[in-house]
Parts: structure tokens; C-alpha cells; sequence
């Protein structure tokens, strides 16, 4: 396999925002343990400010560092603009990924996505 | 830091008496074994040397032995030797579905151009049922491929019984052997085999160069087609340093082999006893006694193999999950959903395989930093609630 | 004595500064590149930068090189992973009656199943004639392989310009550059080739390892299944020295390329020459100017050329007959009977093949005694009454 | 190729018995240049003993390593004793050959046969 940036390795061993939150104002939940990779994302927001976002990933080095990324680049964003946030977006902050784990990135879009959705959906309520 | 190197499975570093015997047959050797001048005597004498060496080894005559490029290619010239040569006499294979993947894939292959594979199930210690292998033969089965030992789970497969029942129905038999010669003993008639292979890069030999046994009589139409070296089984010319290391390695590996089987093994179970006790929620995979003395293969619930490797890597200590090679790939390992893990525990296995060099004290840092790191890791994991 | 090699078409001396470029790959960078941990970084790292190498050599870019295990592999590679890859598309392969045995005897194995193949004749310098090369392609032609050069009688085949007729047609088009590569200029692009055979120990480069140019786009079914190496082209634990040596074995043919083709040119031709004029009933073979610069082959009327080797062994002189892999094969060699050879001229043929290290004062020895061994063998044979 | 003996070398290297003999009672004339072996033997005979044998090979190291030891064999002996002389004689008596060219000791005993049946035509008439 093609070698990690530094930067993937940074955020793998020393991921940011790992855990839960409590009381969250949106939860992102995808993936699937058949393919390894699952990720919980857990946001609170403020007048459509994401404040706050914390995860938890089953899956290799690659989905914890773009899980971790991703808390990264949410934190401090509208909600508007954090949904403009896709996998290539994060794969790039992290400097790149190698070839085969490219599709660790869509994970961190995918839960991102899910969170904003289920944000919305309680707000509804 | 000095590295802690767990991944004998995957490859040994060659022995620096194997790296001496080869360097004379580089540069000043160097002649075309195959030429008839004075000069080819040498290289010529040292390739049959190290044939004599295996064939010693193996229980088997000089000429049943053709050197190949690695264990891989062994597999793929046995079977697809095999199917092609007895293609008259039938078109079906029998093997299991834990074999490496040189045996797997190949299968695969010749499944897309005709011939029909069952690829027979195990039980939950990764052994083949011979029942089951029984009832798998038909007339036309021309071979059963069933490899010694797995290279992930280290488990060790009745192959003389398996021997024996392909002798009794007339059926031609490949054991894949990569994992266990120079390991524990491999006798080409106690096994009763008639096709064998090795490689020497996983018993301190130089990477790129295997063997197959072919027992006398056995017709195998070649993978290689070309000159006439080998007696016309495999052609190019010889990779003259690397049969001599091979040949070294074989020496070497005899010599201790015995004693460090009996070292390995003591060394394993404490090992896997030590971190069974110590991490919770870990099961160790393969057959607790039939199974090669270096191989360790242990799953953690809730967590994935590749970011336990990566923190073990930080620490200096290099280990696999599963095969050394499926390692780019997304799919869990096929041998451990084979004996029945789930996807995600197949996720999360680590192996660690001992070698001639792997001290107590290693094996000890590693079950002093491994703890911290599964708990690290499960909590930062969805799958791990407890 | 010290030896006077002449037969570098047939192997040459691994190059110091290779050896001491592989050697850090055998016991201290030895991890398996397909592993995760840091200590694979090294050997990873080497292996692409040999690809790297060998792909600036020759115009491709990296992703377009397999590491094989030499020439034989990788023209069997070529051929039957052509030959499988498009059989729904054709089953028509055309070749020359002059290539190596790994070409010709792949080709006829092939035919065993299946495939029908085009022998193209050649003319008496050994070139293959492209109208009749033209003529021959048909809707099911799914490949041309023609060697570059050819390693018995030196004629190099006007392969730019088969390349063009291949593309013309759509037909895929490989070439056995065994002997050119190192020697002369191999551009994929500048010969129009989809796929090139190369091998390591005909430029000082270690045995048992090789490559195979496969252009971007073009399908090919593996030789060799298993793991995922080589972008899952060709399996099997990397040979990394081997493939360490090889690169570094490219930069250095590539350093002297073009004063070694000059030099050994001039030798080659005075050489010719003083043969030809001291030595009554002999010819050259293969063509006299599109020729490898170190090929010198020559057929001596009425005596035969293993004698003629055997005496000048006794003055440590090696040369070869035709290819030294079918030294032990009863039958002139297929390709001076080709360029229209007589078989008792045929068997009378002695290769001289030049070096890096050969020097004008060899060649003035062996002028001196060659002539002597050709009387003497004469004078005890019943074919020559002159 | 295996190694020729040392025998087989020396027989190569310095052949006995090379040339023609004038007035020959038996000549024999076997082998084709197709496939690279022709041999010429010619014998004298007094008395129903051979005495004296030349031969000229066009041939590989075996071939005229084997004609040469023929001919050492064959003189002295009497005409019915030569005709024992097979092929395997005279390999053992070059201590071997290498399987690829026990075929070449096969043309010292064809040729040894021819001569002996040329000699018994010529007696006849
Ligand atoms: C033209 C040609 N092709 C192929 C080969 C085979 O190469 P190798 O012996 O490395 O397999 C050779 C040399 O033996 C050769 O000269
Ligand atoms: C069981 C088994 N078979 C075959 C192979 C392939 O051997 P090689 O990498 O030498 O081709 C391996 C190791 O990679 C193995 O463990």
C-alpha cells in the first residue's frame, strides 16, 4: 500500500473531538462493519453555527483521520457552508490518501450529511 | 528504536550465511549454467548442489524438484500444470476456501475457462473435513489442491490422510507448503504429495525463488514455455544466486528447526494465554494445537485491525492482519470469515508470527503496550459499548 | 588462464556497483513491500524507484512496468496474457520463425489450444519482410510479437515500422527486446509497441528478474494470480534486490550505452573481417549492418560447432553455439536454417558476443588460435576434402 | 549440458588414430549431416585381426570422442571380438556420456558394423 501523509497519521494518532456529546443537536450514523468502517458523528449548534462536533469510528487509519479531520473543518461553520464540506474537501486538508483508501473519505462526508439532516429534522419538530 | 519484527509469515530477512553463499555466484560465477565452456562447471555444480539439498530434504529424488521464481508461481504452474496436462481426463479441482490466494485466484481463473472448482468449507479451527473431501471426488476430478499450513490462522491440515484418500481414488494432490517447510517437518511420501511448493524468502532464504516437487510420473504441461533448463519444466535462465541461497537456507533452517519449533511454541501459548487474560473480549483464531509454532492470529471485538497495526507500528513492533498481501484490500480476510468469525471480528484480527530471532522479552513489550492501545481504540469506537 | 568471455549474449557478470546496491536488500531492508509498518517503507520506496528508472529508460511511465522473473516469463506473460485476455475477439497470433524459444515455444503451445499462429519467414539476413507481414493480419489477428533483435545471429527487425502496420490494423503488437535493451536504443513509443520483454542479466543486471512494458489500456490476463503486487498484474512476494539490481543495472547501461554500441560496433567488424579472410569456407551470418554491436556469428564449412567450442574452452575462450539454452538440443538451430542455412552449415556455427569489459587485445587472441582449431577439426572430418 | 569425463575430454583433445588408410580392406560410412554426425572408418585386417583402424568425424565432442576410443578398441582384436563392440562399450569405456549424447556412441557402432560388412563383401568376391 501506498504510504500515509503525515498529516493522516497525525490526526490517527492524536485524533481530535473523539466521544459523544451530550444532548446533541444532530447524530450522523453510517456506515456498515462488512466493509470496516463505521462512523457516529455528533454535532451541537448555535444560531446555525456548528459550536461543537465529536465522533466515534470503527474502521483503519484512514477513517479515523478523516473522522478526525472533519470534526476539524465543521467546527466554527454555518451549517450552510459546512454542508459544502465533501470527501475530497477532507482528503485534501489531510494532504491526500492513498489510492485504495479514498473511499474512507466519503465516510466522513456521508456521517457529516446524515448529522445536518438529522439536525434539520429535529428542528422541524 | 529498535524494531520488533512480528510478520515472519509474511517474509524473513535472508540470513547473512545465505547472503555469503550467494555473492560468489554473481560476479565471479556468473556463467550461463546452461553453456558448455568451463566456466558455466561452477554455477552448473552449485544449482544441482542446492536441488540435492531440498530433495534431501524433502524426501525426494533430484529430479523431482524445478526451481521457480517464489511460492506463487509454484502454485499457479501446479495447478493450471495440472489442469492443463489432465485436461482429457477431466475438468474438476477440488480445494478449500482457506487457501492463499496463489491457489485461490488461480482456481478462480481456470473456474472462467471450463473447469469446475469446489471449494470445500472447514470447521471453526480452519480445519478440511475429510468426509466432506471424500464426497467431493468424482471421476473426473483430476487434482485436490489443499494447502499444509494457512499463512494467516497458522493451522495445520491432515494432509496425509488427505494424501492418502486422493491416492485411493487415483486423484493427483498439491499441498501448498510454503508456510510450513523449514517450519516442521515435510516428507514428500509421509504426506503423500505429488506436487509440493515452497519459497524461500519465509525461511531466511532471498525472495524470489521457490521450488515445486513433482513426483515422478506426474505429467504437468509447464507455465514458463522456452529453453530447456529445468529438464524442460520451467525455462529462462537460472537464477543461479538465488537457487544457491535457497539451497543455504534449506541447510540452515534443517539445522535448527527441531529445537525451534519446540522454542516457538512454548513462546506462543504463553503468549496468547498472556493476551487472552489481559485484553477482554479477544479470541485467539485457528486450532489451538494443530497450528504452525509461530503463528499467533487474535481478533478484538469492536475495533479494526489496520489502526491496531498502525499504533503497534508506532511503537516499533510490526505485525499483520492476515495475509501480508490482501493487506490493500477492503474485503476482510476470507479465511477468517471462513471458520465463522463475523465480518467486523474478522475486521479486527491481528497476527503476529515468531521467527528464529523473536526473544521473550520482545514478545513481553508487546503485551505490555498492546492493552493500552485496544482500549484506546475501542473508545474511540461505535462497535465497543462495554 | 584467465577466461576470454565472449558469450555476453547469453549472460553477463552481475556489475559490482549492482551487488552493492542490492545488498542493503537482503537482511536490513528486507520487509515485504505490500506491508504496512515503516519497516516496508524502504523496500517499497525501492521498488518504485527501479520502476521509476527503467520507465524513464524507455518512455512509459511507471503505472505501465511489471517486475517479472526474466525474459521467459515476461514474453510468456505477453503472449498468453494476450492470447487469453482477447480471445473473445480473435484467436489469430502472428510471429517470425527466428524468436527465442519463449516466444516460439509459447506460441506452439497456444496452437495445442486452440489459437492458430503465423510463422513469418525471414530473409537470409534474418529479416522478417513487412509486406508479408502485412498480408498476414487478419480480422481475428489479435497480436504480433516480433523480436527486436535476435540473440543468435544479431539482425534487428525493423519494429517501428511493424508497430505502424500493427496500429493500422488494431492489432496489438509486442516485442522480446531481451537483447536490445541496454545495447541499443528501446524507446515504446519511438517502436510503436504495446508490450516489451526485457531482462536483467543481459546488461549486468542480476538473473531472475526482468520486466514487461504494458501500455496503459492494453488487457492482459495475469501469468501469475495470487496477492495484489504489481497493481494485481503479476503475484508473488517482490524479489526486491533483484528488482534494487535491476534498476540500477538500467542506469547503468544507459551511462555507456551509446560509446559501448561504437566501440564494440568497430570491434565487432574488424572482427568480422579478420575471420572471414584468415579462415577459408566460412560466412557470416544474420545481416551485416543492422546488427547488435556485440554479435558476431559465423559458420565454419565442413566441422561442427560444439567441437569448435569444446577447443576453444582449451584456450579459455567461451563462446556459444546459436542459444546457449538449446546447447543440449540434437537440432541445428531453427534459426540459421531460417536465413537459408544448410544443416551441415548450420551445425557449423559458432556466436561470439562482445562486452563491457572486452577488449581488442581478446579478440586478437582468439583471431590467432581460431584458425589453427578450424584446421585441425577439419582435417579429422569426412565433410570437408578441400 | 552435464560435464563430458575426463576420458571423453581426452579423446576429444587428442583423438587417436585420425585419417585414412591407403588400400583399406573396410570401410564404413554412417551418419548424416542433418544431424550434425557423420563418421568415416576404415580398418586393416591380416588374418582375421584388425590391424589398424582410422576414422574422420564431423561431430560434436562425444561423437569424435567416441570414434576415436573405437578405434582404440577395435585394433588387435579379431574381427568376430570387434563385432561385441557396442555402443555401451565403448561409453563405459570413456567412463560415460551425458544422456544427451549417448546417441552419438551409437555412430562408432554403426560405423564399426558397416566396416566390417564392407570388409566381408570385399572378401566375398
Ligand atoms: C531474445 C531472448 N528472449 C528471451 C530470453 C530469455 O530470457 P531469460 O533467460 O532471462 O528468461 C533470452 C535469453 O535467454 C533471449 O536472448
Ligand atoms: C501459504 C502461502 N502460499 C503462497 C505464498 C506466496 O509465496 P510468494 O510470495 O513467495 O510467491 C505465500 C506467501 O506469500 C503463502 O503464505
Amino acid at each position: 500500500m501506498e504510504q500515509y501523509s503525515e498529516k493522516v497519521m497525525d490526526h490517527f494518532s492524536n485524533p481530535r473531538n473523539v466521544g459523544t456529546i451530550e444532548n446533541p443537536d444532530g447524530v450522523g450514523h453510517v456506515g456498515n462493519p462488512m466493509c470496516g468502517d463505521v462512523m457516529e458523528l455528533q454535532i451541537k449548534v448555535k444560531d446555525n453555527i456548528i459550536v461543537d462536533a465529536k465522533f466515534r469510528t470503527f474502521g483503519c487509519g484512514a477513517a479515523i483521520a478523516t473522522s478526525s479531520m472533519a470534526t476539524e473543518l465543521v467546527i466554527g461553520k454555518s451549517i450552510d457552508d459546512a454542508q459544502k464540506i465533501t470527501n475530497k474537501v477532507v482528503a485534501e486538508a489531510l494532504d491526500g490518501l492513498p489510492p485504495v483508501k479514498m473511499h474512507c473519505s466519503n465516510l466522513a462526508e456521508e456521517a457529516l450529511e446524515a448529522a445536518i439532516k438529522d439536525y434539520h429534522s429535529k428542528q422541524k419538530k | 528504536m529498535k524494531t520488533i519484527y512480528l510478520d515472519h509469515a509474511a517474509t524473513t530477512a535472508t540470513d547473512p550465511q545465505v547472503i555469503d553463499a550467494m555473492l560468489p555466484y554473481f560476479h565471479e560465477n556468473f556463467g550461463n549454467p546452461s553453456s558448455i565452456y568451463s566456466l558455466s562447471r561452477s554455477t552448473r555444480n552449485a544449482i544441482e548442489n542446492a536441488r540435492e539439498i531440498l530433495a534431501n530434504a524433502i524426501g525426494a529424488n533430484p529430479k523431482e524438484i524445478v526451481f521457480t521464481s517464489g511460492g506463487s508461481e509454484s502454485d499457479n504452474f501446479a495447478i493450471k500444470g495440472i489442469a492443463q496436462a489432465l485436461k482429457d481426463k477431466g475438468n474438476h479441482i477440488i480445494t478449500s476456501q482457506i487457501e492463499h490466494h496463489a491457489v485461490l485466484y488461480t482456481c478462480k481463473y481456470l473456474e472462467k475457462n471450463g473447469y469446475n472448482v469446489t471449494y470445500l468449507p472447514v470447521d471453526n479451527n480452519g480445519i478440511v473435513k475429510l468426509e466432506k473431501l471424500e464426497k467431493a471426488i468424482r471421476p473426473d476430478t483430476i487434482l485436490i489442491t489443499i494447502m499444509h499450513a494457512n499463512n494467516e490462522i497458522g493451522s495445520i491440515q491432515p494432509i496425509r490422510q488427505i494424501g492418502e484418500i486422493a491416492k485411493k481414488h487415483g486423484t493427483k494432490f498439491h499441498t501448498d507448503a510454503v508456510q510450513t517447510f523449514g517450519h516442521i517437518p515435510v516428507n514428500v511420501n509421509d504426506l503423500n504429495v505429488d506436487l509440493l511448493s515452497v519459497s524461500g524468502h519465509k525461511f531466511y532464504g532471498p525472495k524470489g525463488i521457490g521450488a515445486l516437487y513433482i513426483r515422478k510420473g506426474t505429467k504437468l504441461t509447464p507455465l514458463i514455455h522456452g529453453g530447456d533448463q529445468e529438464r524442460r519444466r520451467r525455462a529462462s535462465t537460472e537464477n543461479v544466486p538465488g537457487i544457491v541461497g535457497f539451497g543455504k537456507a534449506v541447510e540452515l533452517a534443517l539445522g535448527i528447526m527441531e529445537d525451534e519449533a519446540i522454542r516457538q511454541t512454548g513462546m506462543r501459548d504463553n503468549f496468547i494465554q498472556t493476551l487472552l487474560e489481559k485484553i477482554p473480549d479477544s479470541q485467539l483464531n485457528g486450532h489451538p494445537v494443530n497450528r504452525l509454532p509461530n503463528n499467533i492470529n487474535i481478533s478484538f471485538e469492536g475495533i479494526e485491525g489496520e489502526s491496531i497495526l498502525l499504533n503497534l507500528d508506532m511503537y516499533g513492533i510490526a505485525a499483520s492482519t492476515g495475509s501480508a498481501c490482501s493487506s490493500s484490500s477492503l474485503e476482510p480476510s476470507h479465511v477468517l470469515l471462513s471458520i465463522g468469525l463475523t465480518h467486523e471480528f474478522a475486521h479486527g484480527s491481528v497476527r503476529f508470527s515468531l521467527g528464529k530471532h523473536t526473544s521473550q522479552g520482545e514478545l513481553d513489550q508487546v503485551a505490555e503496550v498492546l492493552p493500552g492501545i485496544i482500549q484506546k481504540l475501542r473508545a474511540m469506537s461505535p462497535r465497543y459499548n462495554k
